[in-house]
């Protein structure tokens, strides 16, 4: 019976060649073992193979002969120290577990639910058996650019954007939110009616109040009381300026508390 | 017509369905009898092309005869692909939508991550989506780039396997 | 020979020089010939597709002739513009002639060029002058395809924003 076998050419390759060739029985030519266990992807694919090889049924596989078989073509393998995974040697100990639970008496009659202890093993199989075939199915059909070409030419350079989802009542909605809401100049607006004080005079200020007291540092927050944002604004750039000039120096405090306090100290000008 | 439907197919990388150029033509009186305009091309093709049914829709291709010519220009072809990738992809093709556990399960041995990269990258396989079971493994399924590398017009043009029973 | 050539373009995505195209025709008797097909495919073109020279050789165009069309299947679908890009575009349509400062102070946020440079490529609004103080920054206003766009025959036909007080 020559069943489950696929279409032709599911033979395993070696560089090429069908493994057909390899001779019959267990001689296997040097280094033929080696490239073929490294051509198998996995135990079950070796033993497909053996079971495709000796015209085995896969519905009925002699489970004695393919397990002698299989094990004997590990054992070769070990003799020549090939490495082999462990998954090899999984699927020997399942061989050996099918084979004794083949040889126990046949269950009472009756009990027709007993499933043959093989059942697992051929599906198994057949699933590969499957995918190879259908592997072999797709290296058949052609391959774009090697068995035919798609046609292809060159559009504009550059399209344009997609018009935006836009109604002309968006437009105005958005004018109108624009109009409505209060604009950031508005709110220092008031502060403008303030004193103002010019750049250079709060330097000359700050200077002078540092001077009260050469030796101690003074403390940004007695340096900038309570003051107005405008005011405020030009104090700290004023401090900013001095400090670049290098007529005030920075210390970080070390503080006990969770705040770093900052100081500025005049610097002693040369002599 | 003739025209304009051969300058919308080669301006396409993707094959375009008959909706789409439905969608495209609509009512412009500039492009009435479209349709029968497409079914000459699907007959007769057009000089050196010929209009094939790929991925869902049509393409443009070269017709075979030139083939020969074209080898002489396109030297590279693509690479052969390796029995573990092949066997991949068939299992992912004809089972789709398939876990990665699953296409161990068919193949037997484990699918390393390098050969689920690779038909990424060729653009033939995608996550489509989650198995709602435990740990939730993607379900991998080919995509139309697929079908349009072996000039499928879809999935149930994929060969048939006879395994005699 | 116009066959030849066009599969020969047509299945490239580079351009194809004098050189490459007569090392693949070699003295093939079946080609002879192909240089003043080229010569008429470059002078006359071919249906939709037009030859044109690009650096190292020569490359098959779709004819712009079609580019109406192309645009209905290449062009996305609309998207909705973002608040940053909708809001200039509405201070530039009520307030125009207007400048960038200008219109970061009706927005009270800097504009930056990349929301000039989007509605720019909209074809929506223009430089169309400068106003003559220091720096003298360039005066924004809308276009006529921005008038189009809405159905506008005028900027009075902009619906009016009435705020109560």
């Amino acid at each position: 019976m020559s069943t489950a076998h696929g279409p032709a050419g599911q033979g395993v390759q070696v560089h090429g060649q069908p493994l057909e060739a390899l001779p019959e029985g267990l001689f296997i030519p040097p280094d033929a073992l080696e490239l073929l266990l490294d051509s198998f992807s996995g135990p079950l694919e070796l033993l497909l193979w053996l079971i495709r090889r000796n015209r085995m049924d896969i519905r009925d596989i002699p489970v004695a002969e393919v397990t002698r078989q299989y094990l004997l073509y590990l054992q070769e393998a070990r003799r020549r120290n090939l490495e082999l995974a462990a998954e090899y040697l999984l699927m020997a100990a399942w061989l050996a577990e099918i084979k004794a639970r083949m040889l126990l008496p046949a269950p009472p009659a009756g009990d027709e639910e007993e499933l043959d202890p093989r059942l697992e093993l051929v599906r198994r199989l057949e699933a590969l058996a499957q995918v190879q075939a259908q592997a072999e199915n797709l290296q058949q059909l052609p391959r774009a650019g090697q068995d035919f070409w798609m046609a292809a030419a060159m559009g504009p350079e550059h399209w344009p954007l997609p018009p935006p989802l836009l109604t002309l009542e968006n437009v105005a909605g958005t004018w109108l939110r624009i109009l409505t809401r209060p604009k950031p100049d508005e709110i220092p607006a008031h502060t403008l009616s303030q004193p103002q004080m010019g750049l250079r005079q709060r330097m000359v200020d700050l200077l002078r109040h540092c001077r009260q007291d050469a030796s101690r540092a003074w403390y940004l927050a007695e340096l900038l009381p309570d003051l107005n944002r405008h005011t405020l604004a030009i104090s700290l750039l004023a401090i900013l300026e001095l400090l670049r000039q290098q007529a005030l120096q920075l210390r970080q405090e070390e503080s006990l508390e969770w705040q770093v306090q900052i100081a500025v100290q005049e610097i002693p000008a040369h002599a | 017509m003739r025209e304009a439907l051969l300058a919308l197919f080669l301006s396409s990388a993707e094959s375009l369905s008959r909706e789409r150029l439905a969608a495209i033509f609509g009512d412009d009186p500039a492009y009435v009898g479209w349709e029968a305009a497409l079914d000459i091309l699907l007959a007769a093709g057009e000089g050196p092309l010929q209009l094939i049914s790929v991925a869902g829709g049509y393409r443009l291709q070269i017709h075979p005869r030139h083939r020969d010519l074209l080898v002489r220009l396109h030297v590279d072809a693509p690479r052969p692909l390796s029995k573990a990738v092949l066997e991949t992809l068939a299992v992912i093709a004809y089972q789709q939508p398939v876990t990665r556990p699953e296409i161990e399960h068919w193949r037997g041995v484990s699918v390393n991550a390098q050969i689920m990269q690779q038909l990424q990258e060729l653009g033939w396989v995608a996550v489509v989506g989650h198995r709602e079971t435990p740990g939730r493994p993607a379900l991998w399924a080919t995509t139309s780039e697929f079908l349009q590398h072996f000039g499928l017009a879809s999935l149930e043009d994929l060969p048939t396997v006879m395994l005699s029973k």
